[in-house]
């Protein structure tokens, strides 16, 4: 049947990439429509579900990716675990959410938001590639704004902006009005 | 542990983190990310609301880290002097009759402070999310690197070979040798190096089955060649892959392959 | 239940590794009994039977590794066949120029050389006959070293692997101003 045989082409492609795909190039790697490679990528995350299935295509970074489940990492880890050993700093940490929560936004923003400089910190996230230029902003002066990379998206494993971790609904009522941005 | 529990381990870790801090008599600016974090922890410490500021204690407070700290660098201790400003102007307001800034225009500088510290909190708390987010993921499973595609044609298409001659071999290696250092290319540099003399003894071997030491010093006025062919000589004589035989003091060395049985001749 | 979670990682292992395992080294990976890999293997067959896989665990050279199925092989070879060939050629021509200028020498030199595994292309210039196995060195492991055969001598028209050009002879020929740089 087609649909086994696009659900089959799918899954042969995310096994031989390496690096997540988007739809779109999902798409003109196996010479099918958007449409059916959503569908294709639909079946193939429900037959993924199963216990007997370790791995499962993973949203990352807005593409496509196999990947081990998380349950049984705890058992691969030894073997073929790598411990993130560069992690960001509280201050690069404080600047990056701000720029995550409310891109796109510009280096005096963040701040005002700080209280501190934001120089250094800027130069330092555009070199690990976590931001990048987003356009200016139609303001006098008309400085430069900031905003998340894919990078970004699959060092936090997150498959978009949208994935971003939420503040409790308490916490959102203590931090008033000023959550309007965040959606 | 799962995701959860470890968030929330790392969520306590962290409020514990602060006590300890809070705990500690002397603490040091370079504590803080900056003047609001600061300020942000003298008020948690003094268990105060953010909306219900003691403007004077805490100004002084303050003022004492301020005074305490040699070793920051300038810049950083001006963004704190600059709250420390703030909190000063606010305090003398307060000291004045309130009447006299019933003014439309005017903007009350403890009013904007609190909307400053409400919105850093928010964000410190998203940058904490975000820590905790940071340390589930802190794991990543690598795939073993390869290339993967269907597999290779089979080994008598010779199409992959076609048009290749010795140059383009060297051509090749020698892009590699560009790119190393030199200290790690020394043994591929090596116009004659042992690994090359331990190929040729192969290669001899396989042809000849034994053969002598002479043949094997392709270039006899070169000392480096003749040192090199002696090395890997004794090299391969240790590895148990050749024996050698020599029919006289100082004369010509015979080599044999290791599981050759020595005759004479 | 056990069953689905030892298939499951079993599957995870298969997909991380590139290279074919041996049910040995299978069970040293999962922790698993040799029993235990065994069954689980069989039935990872079974489930990927379903024509909507693309993939299957394929026995090869006493080991396991997963692989496309050979039925979409035609819709993959645009772009992960044919087209790889001139890729696939340099990767062997690179893998071979080392092995001829520096043998005998370990798949691991070679790695560390080149940056990437080096199995399948050893593999590759073995069966091709371009090389051969050349004693183990002597260090901690014993590894395997390789070196070239006579069938490379005669490709190449060779007497000897000592009338293999050496780097400065590169000064002599013109290959153009990239290479001067070597001189």
């Amino acid at each position: 049947m087609d649909e086994d045989k696009n659900t089959a082409l799918l899954e042969a492609i995310l096994f031989l990439e390496s690096e997540a795909m988007d739809e779109e190039h999902l798409a003109s790697a196996s010479g099918l429509s958007a449409i059916e490679v959503k569908e294709a990528l639909q079946r193939l995350c429900v037959e993924y579900e199963s216990p007997s299935s370790g791995i499962y295509p993973l949203r990352s970074g807005g593409g496509w990716i196999l990947a081990p489940k998380v349950e049984i990492w705890e058992d691969l880890k030894d073997r073929y675990g790598r411990k993130n050993e560069s992690k960001l700093s509280r201050a690069a940490m404080e600047t990056l959410s701000i720029i995550a929560y409310s891109q796109p936004v510009t280096r005096a923003e963040i701040e005002a938001i700080r209280g501190v400089s934001a120089d250094g910190m800027v130069r330092y996230l555009l070199a690990r590639g976590f931001i990048d230029e987003a356009g200016k902003k139609d303001i006098p002066g008309k400085p430069m704004q900031y905003g998340t990379t894919q990078d970004f998206l699959k060092y936090f494993k997150l498959g978009s902006i949208a994935d971003l971790p939420k503040l409790s609904d308490i916490e959102r009522n203590r931090f008033g009005q000023s959550e309007e941005s965040l959606g | 542990m799962n995701s959860t529990q470890s968030a929330a381990y790392v969520a306590e870790a962290l409020i514990e983190g602060i006590d300890a801090v809070a705990s500690k008599r002397s603490f040091h600016l370079s504590d803080f990310d900056g003047p609001l974090d600061l300020l942000l922890f003298l008020i948690k410490k003094n268990e105060m609301s953010i909306y219900d500021i003691h403007i004077a204690s805490i100004t002084e407070q303050y003022l004492e880290c301020l005074a305490g700290e040699d070793r920051v660098d300038l810049d950083e201790l001006s963004e704190f002097y600059n709250l420390a400003a703030t909190l000063l102007l606010i305090k003398s307001r307060q000291l004045l009759p309130s009447q006299d800034f019933d003014d439309e225009d005017y903007e009350d500088p403890r009013q904007s402070l609190i909307d400053k510290l409400i919105e850093y909190q928010k964000y410190k708390k998203l940058a904490l999310l975000m820590e905790q987010r940071e340390m589930e993921v802190e794991w990543t499973l690598e795939r073993a690197s390869m290339q993967r595609v269907l597999p290779f044609p089979e080994p008598s298409d010779d199409t992959l070979w076609a048009d290749l001659d010795v140059w383009d071999l060297l051509r090749t290696f020698s892009s590699f040798v560009q790119n190393f250092d030199s200290e790690r290319i020394i043994d591929l540099y090596e116009e004659i190096s042992i690994n090359e003399k331990v190929a040729l003894m192969l290669e001899l071997l396989a042809k000849k089955g034994h053969f002598s030491f002479v043949e094997l010093v392709t270039r006899p006025r070169s000392a480096l060649d003749l040192a090199c062919a002696f090395l890997a000589l004794l090299d391969s004589v240790k590895n148990r892959m050749v024996r050698i035989r020599q029919h006289k003091l100082f004369g010509d060395i015979q080599i044999f392959p290791f599981e050759n049985e020595v005759t004479h001749g």
